[in-house]
């Protein structure tokens, strides 16, 4: 199973910094291993923060993306203690979902 | 609701993955659900052309109003090549990064909610020196501004 | 370790008790000891075994001096010894490829542990020297190289110079930082005579 | 014309309007890029991904003992592993050898959790998802309870002068088929290999700058490295045979770097090319 999220969620004014770390190889299928074989592509093809229950970010993402990808982003709202959901779902169906407290 | 899960990109947000995975709380991860919603015509494209028409947008317009923050003119590796972008035009509703030279543009998608800042960086991989695109959804129309960005050797090259 | 720590006794055996092995022990015995310890810590690894860790008598000497410039005499010992290792071109060309040149130029793998015997083996000269300007990416170990035919002349004595740096540097600067290319087998007559092109070539980018 | 290579090909092209200013004006900009990149990096540093997992494996169970790492004694007392990187390597008597981060955790795995020596090393540096390595991962973690510490390795115990003297030796060893020596690209100070600055460890600031920044997240590869790593690869570089692990040439050259560093702030793990 793959590692936790670091999730940053910090209260800046009247917004919300929220900064991640996700644990992911982003293996983009054009690789080849030492033996010559082509390395299958596997990343995190979705990506969707919430707070409070409602979206405030979804994301689409190709195996461009680096490997252990890293977003940051701000929304309008949320206060000290607030809880931010994020999940990101892989190409395998894989998925996993961390949370974090705005501080 | 299947309609709807499918035109996410296309509406610019709305439903998401959460919503959906919370409205069928029954679902488990093994049902797929990911290559339901990902646009996989989008990001298997690798002219600008038929990323816009996977997208389901137009030409975008050359903008002065989209910007890169905190993106190199030159990365040291192109394993890891940060890309921070801000748009000034009202409503926008989504975010992409595309790269000309990779052998598939579309890299990612955003979509922004109101009450999300225009604004967000992550990082990229680059095969190799190219235009890196900035791709602005806002009410419903694409707008683009582009950078190129140098990919070098660094270190002891072995 | 074992290993180690019975040099270290032979190596206070061998000199005067009242030296004192007991106490500070002398830099030469560090320097032994060092060898040994270096030698107890590696294992041999695809293309390179143990003996890269075995010095010949220029690499022992350049140790030596390594923290101070080697004496007068030391440093014409070098060179000459070591000028005596060129193999000159047997049909007497010096300059080949420059496209190939570049090609060497840039290419850093070769003899490592991890690359493939069979594989590319380059110079690596960016890594060092600036050559063809185009190239941004550079380092500065080595002195720029930046229109080197150009300043020199394009002359059949530049040429033949650049061979034998390329061959054996130390031929010409006792303990230089440059590889010896020629005489450790890294690069063949045929890649030194590229490179020496890349150098000299008057259509090469480095003399625009 | 069909074996024109691609290279010569592209600078054929660009030559012609090359002048030296130009050339010069192009490398400062480089520079200065490079700097923008690296700055650029540091918001997000995936090495917390690794710090987080260390620190879950210091405090689980494990082993045939199954028991955690809380009483593995790193230099500062049982279960001490705030600030203990900033004091290591250093001699441990129960041991009667001096030993860096890695030496240790391999020591308490060992002589704690009943790991065999062969099990405990095993897998020292990581490959991607299916080879992850604990060790890298406990000494992220480990270093990263060191991050604002000053430096302050021990040299008073007659092993550890030895070790740094030892370690200093080395650092000049001239050897392989390229006649290189650490020294060859860190003995400098100023110089550059490609657009990589090379500190000159050989001295006080620049010891400091790199000592203080290793463990670090490497993106050209994807992985948290560590100083036992970052030695290994530079030998490997060096065209030297293979480094083995927590040998005693790898801790004197890391004693010889570490004491060189004292006195400045520890801030690692850090992100790097």
């Amino acid at each position: 199973m793959a590692d936790p999220m670091r999730i940053r969620a910090n209260a800046v004014g009247d917004s919300t910094e929220v900064k991640v770390l996700m644990s992911h190889e982003m293996e983009t299928g054009q690789r080849k291993d030492a033996q010559g074989k082509t390395i299958p592509a596997w990343f995190i093809q979705e990506v969707s923060v919430t707070w409070n229950g409602k979206t405030v970010l979804s994301a689409q993402w190709g195996p461009a993306v680096a490997k252990n990808p890293f977003v940051s982003f701000k929304f309008k709202g949320g206060a000290k203690g607030d809880k931010i959901t994020i999940t990101w779902v892989d190409n395998r169906g894989d998925k996993r979902t961390d949370e974090a407290t705005i501080a | 609701m299947n309609r709807e899960r499918r035109t996410v990109l296309r509406a610019g947000g709305g439903a998401t993955l959460l919503s959906l995975v919370a409205a069928a709380g029954w679902l488990r991860p093994s049902d797929a659900l990911a290559a339901d919603v990902w646009n996989k015509a989008a990001f298997e494209t690798n002219s600008m052309d038929a990323t816009m028409k996977a997208l389901g947008g137009g030409t975008p317009a050359q903008s002065r109003d989209i910007a890169f923050f905190s993106t190199p003119d030159i990365a040291e590796n192109g394993a890891v090549v940060p890309i921070g972008i801000t748009s000034a035009i009202p409503n926008t509703q989504s975010i992409a990064i595309l790269v000309e030279k990779n052998p598939n543009m579309l890299a990612a998608v955003f979509d922004l909610p109101p009450g999300t800042e225009p604004s967000l960086s992550t990082r990229i991989k680059m095969g190799q020196t190219s235009n890196v695109y900035a791709l602005v959804k806002a009410d419903g129309k694409y707008y683009v501004a582009s950078k190129e960005i140098k990919v070098t050797l660094g270190g002891c090259g072995g | 370790m074992i290993k180690a720590m019975l040099a270290w006794a032979l190596v206070c055996a061998a000199v005067p008790a009242l030296l004192g092995c007991a106490t500070a022990p002398s830099d030469a015995e560090t320097s032994a000891k060092a060898a040994q310890v270096l030698k107890a810590s590696f294992k041999a690894r695809g293309q390179a075994g143990l003996d890269r860790l075995d010095q010949d008598e220029t690499q022992k000497l350049c140790t030596e001096y390594a923290t101070k410039a080697p004496p007068k005499e030391v440093a014409d010992k070098i060179e000459k010894a070591n000028l005596a290792t060129i193999k000159w071109p047997a049909d007497g060309k010096y300059s080949g490829d420059w496209k190939n040149g570049e090609r060497i130029a840039q290419e850093g793998r070769g003899k490592q542990f991890s690359d493939d015997p069979a594989g590319p083996v380059g110079g690596n000269c960016y890594a060092c020297h600036q050559l063809a300007p185009q190239e941004v990416s550079f380092g500065t170990i080595g002195p720029s190289l930046y229109q080197f035919g150009k300043t020199r002349g394009y002359t059949e004595e530049t040429r033949k110079y650049a061979y034998g740096k390329i061959y054996n540097a130390d031929a010409y600067s006792a303990c230089s930082n440059m590889p010896r290319f020629g005489h450790k087998s890294i690069l063949t007559e045929a890649q030194i005579k590229d490179v020496v092109a890349l150098l000299t070539d008057p259509d090469s980018p480095v003399n625009k | 014309m069909s074996r024109f290579p691609r290279v010569a090909a592209r600078i054929a092209v660009m030559a012609s309007t090359a002048l030296v200013a130009a050339a010069a004006l192009a490398q400062t900009s480089a520079v200065d890029e490079i700097a923008k990149y690296r700055a650029a990096l540091q918001d997000g540093n995936p090495a917390e991904l690794w710090e987080a997992r260390g620190e879950g494996l210091w405090k689980a169970p494990r082993g045939p003992a199954k028991v955690s790492l809380a009483k593995c004694d790193l230099g500062l007392g049982p279960g001490v592993v705030k600030g203990a990187y900033a004091q290591l390597p250093r001699y441990f008597p129960d041991a009667d050898r001096v030993m860096d981060l890695e030496a240790r955790i391999v020591w308490c795995m060992v002589k704690q959790q009943g790991y065999s020596e062969a099990d405990a090393t095993k897998n020292p540096f990581g490959a991607g998802n299916d080879r992850k390595s604990d060790l890298e991962a406990l000494v992220a973690y480990v270093a990263s309870e060191s991050r604002g510490v000053k430096m302050n390795v021990p040299s008073s115990h007659p092993k550890e002068a030895e070790a740094y003297r030892l370690g200093e030796k080395m650092f000049f060893y001239r050897g392989g088929t390229h006649d290189f020596a650490c020294s060859t690209c860190h003995g400098e100070t100023g110089k550059r290999i490609r657009l990589q600055d090379l500190p000159n460890l050989a001295t006080k600031e620049g010891a400091q700058k790199a000592y203080t920044t290793w463990p670090a997240y490497r993106v050209s590869q994807g992985e948290v490295r560590s100083m036992e790593w970052r030695l290994n690869d530079c030998f490997r570089q060096q065209r030297f045979p293979d480094l083995e692990y927590t040998s005693d040439a790898a801790i004197a050259l890391t004693m010889f770097l570490a004491v060189n560093a004292n006195g400045a702030a520890f801030d690692a793990p850090a992100i790097k090319r």
